[in-house]
């Protein structure tokens, strides 16, 4: 199931595209879609191949983008001629309107963030006891409070998403020498594999810090590596062994 | 009861209510008109800008309450521990932007303005109370037409809508410099 | 910051904090001397002295808390019942909330969600009868927990708590695993 959808914080395929213009420097009523084309493809390979999951949108929006350009090929006084003129206008007026209203929600959020600043009080304790009549209470306006209150709160708003959906494991490469050492301590002379310090559910993000772990003390903490050719496992040894 | 007495009065019953209290119920319970309600509104909003006061009055539409100024918040956080709130997302934000300017609204103009499925952003802000049905589009399908709240205007500082900045504002000419027949002359010339 | 200013922090940390607080704090996170904060306290006193004021300043050794003036009392009485009698206030309706999902639950938690003191709420729904104490969590201090009364499901029409409506929590827009090899097939052609 797929969850965070902001790839890289752009919001949807026109916030990407408008991300491409502004960065080639291009006026927006005049696109060159083929170059605009080239560079929206080649971003949604990057994330491709960095394994993000990408939004169905992302994909319609290339869809439209190949479209347009592959009409512009044609000779211009085919019948279809029109109809390339209505689909690339359309996408502008999208891309204009678009625009505005990201300039609006970036006015609004500043206030917003301004009056989050700004704290009210609970009304004062003034006992009452006349009325009183049994409340009717809804639980649906119960529950409504309750969810916004989480809404507000950061860490809430994560409490209440399933866990498995933001499953996000965290490595330090401090860490990840504290435990090498461990390790390598606990092995003596015979040193250790790469192989060995990777277990078998170890995800991308780990192995990549283990690597970086391993040049740091190669580094800083005398190690050494050793290959006997490419693309297979290599040896960890102390040098401090030679040392002693 | 001098204007002075009833600045006071009124000054403590916002205190005490902590919530909006009504122009109405204000009137009622004080027994004055509108016009001299908003008269001491109009001395309190005074007094408050002066900077050896701690508190604001917050108006909106024809509701009153106190809050403290946002420039003190650093040092009231301190005191009081306070978490700070993060604010929308941006997928939640944009959505607002919309509803707040082309409301009563659809989740489809909503989705298509943006160009993407906005209907988790509109549940986040329909449980934060920024934004309620506004009845359903004449329309095949019945669509659900979406308003901004009272609480949005609290949100963002405004007393109303008409407080907002015009659409104009943002676009910079950008609509009337738009049309069909502009990119079709810019079109020919490549 | 000057006097004037220092005075002004000061009224919106009392405003805000809608309890007691020590002067100790105050010095610590103002970064003030006891008599620099004692001073601007009786400016405020004198301040509050003035009829066009609704607040007086409440000293208790070394606290400080803000409260509305006695003689205002039958008015501000007369608001809130008013408010009150249309149901329960927000204050109080976030509050029974919390305590209708979390229960049983520490006042700390309640305030830390609704991010303001919530012991007037609190005192309100248990005069209402709406929830009640269920013991002491065994952590520093003993704090009191709170949970719902058999009241309270005669409010809300349930027979138990197991009934209260489960929310859906939309995580930021659903997505489907897309195949871009069709994508590139498509740029190859060209």
């Amino acid at each position: 199931m797929g969850y965070a959808v902001s790839l890289e914080g752009f919001e949807g395929p026109l916030d990407l595209l408008i991300h491409l213009i502004q960065k080639n420097k291009i006026d927006i009523y005049d696109i060159p879609i083929s170059e605009i084309t080239k560079q929206y493809l080649s971003q949604i390979q990057v994330w491709k191949k960095l394994d993000m999951e990408v939004a169905s949108e992302f994909i319609v929006m290339a869809a439209r983008l190949l479209e347009i350009k592959s009409r512009m090929l044609l000779p211009k006084d085919e019948v279809e001629s029109e109809n390339e003129e209505d689909l690339q206008a359309r996408l502008i007026r999208q891309l204009v309107e678009y625009k505005i209203f990201k300039e609006i929600s970036a006015y609004l959020g500043t206030r917003e963030q301004r009056e989050l600043c700004a704290i009210y009080r609970d009304p004062e304790y003034i006992p009452i006891n006349e009325d009183k009549e049994p409340l009717v209470l809804d639980p649906m306006a119960l529950m409504q409070s309750f969810k916004g209150l989480l809404l507000l709160k950061e860490e809430d708003r994560e409490a209440i998403v399933p866990p498995q959906k933001i499953i996000r494991e965290l490595f330090n490469v401090e860490e990840k020498i504290t435990e090498i050492t461990a390790a390598l301590v606990q092995c003596g002379q015979a040193g250790l594999s790469f192989s060995e310090l990777l277990h078998p559910f170890i995800s991308r993000d780990e192995v990549v810090v283990t690597l970086l772990a391993l040049l740091e003390m190669v580094k800083t903490s005398g190690i050494r590596l050793e290959q006997n050719r490419v693309f297979i496992d290599f040896q960890i040894r102390r040098e401090v062994e030679d040392l002693g | 009861m001098d204007s002075d007495e009833l600045t006071g009065i009124i000054e403590g019953i916002l205190f005490g209510a902590g919530e909006a209290i009504g122009l109405n119920d204000l009137c009622r319970c004080l027994d004055k008109s509108p016009l001299e309600i908003r008269f001491v509104m109009e001395i309190l909003k005074q007094d408050y800008q002066d900077k050896a006061r701690g508190m604001r009055l917050v108006q909106i539409k024809d509701t009153y309450q106190l809050s403290t100024k946002p420039e003190h918040y650093d040092y009231i956080r301190e005191v009081l521990k306070h978490k700070q709130s993060t604010g929308l997302s941006r997928a939640a934000q944009e959505t607002l932007a919309i509803v707040a300017y082309r409301q009563p609204v659809t989740r489809l103009v909503i989705d298509e303005l943006r160009g993407v499925s906005s209907s988790s952003a509109i549940q986040r802000l329909l449980d934060r109370g920024l934004i309620s049905d506004a009845g359903r589009l004449e329309a095949p399908g019945r669509p659900i037409l979406y308003k901004t709240t009272p609480e949005f205007l609290r949100s963002v500082g405004f007393t109303n809508l008409e407080e907002m900045p015009e659409f104009e504002v943002f676009s910079q000419g950008k609509q009337e410099q738009f049309d069909l027949n502009g990119i079709e002359t810019n079109n020919k010339q490549e």
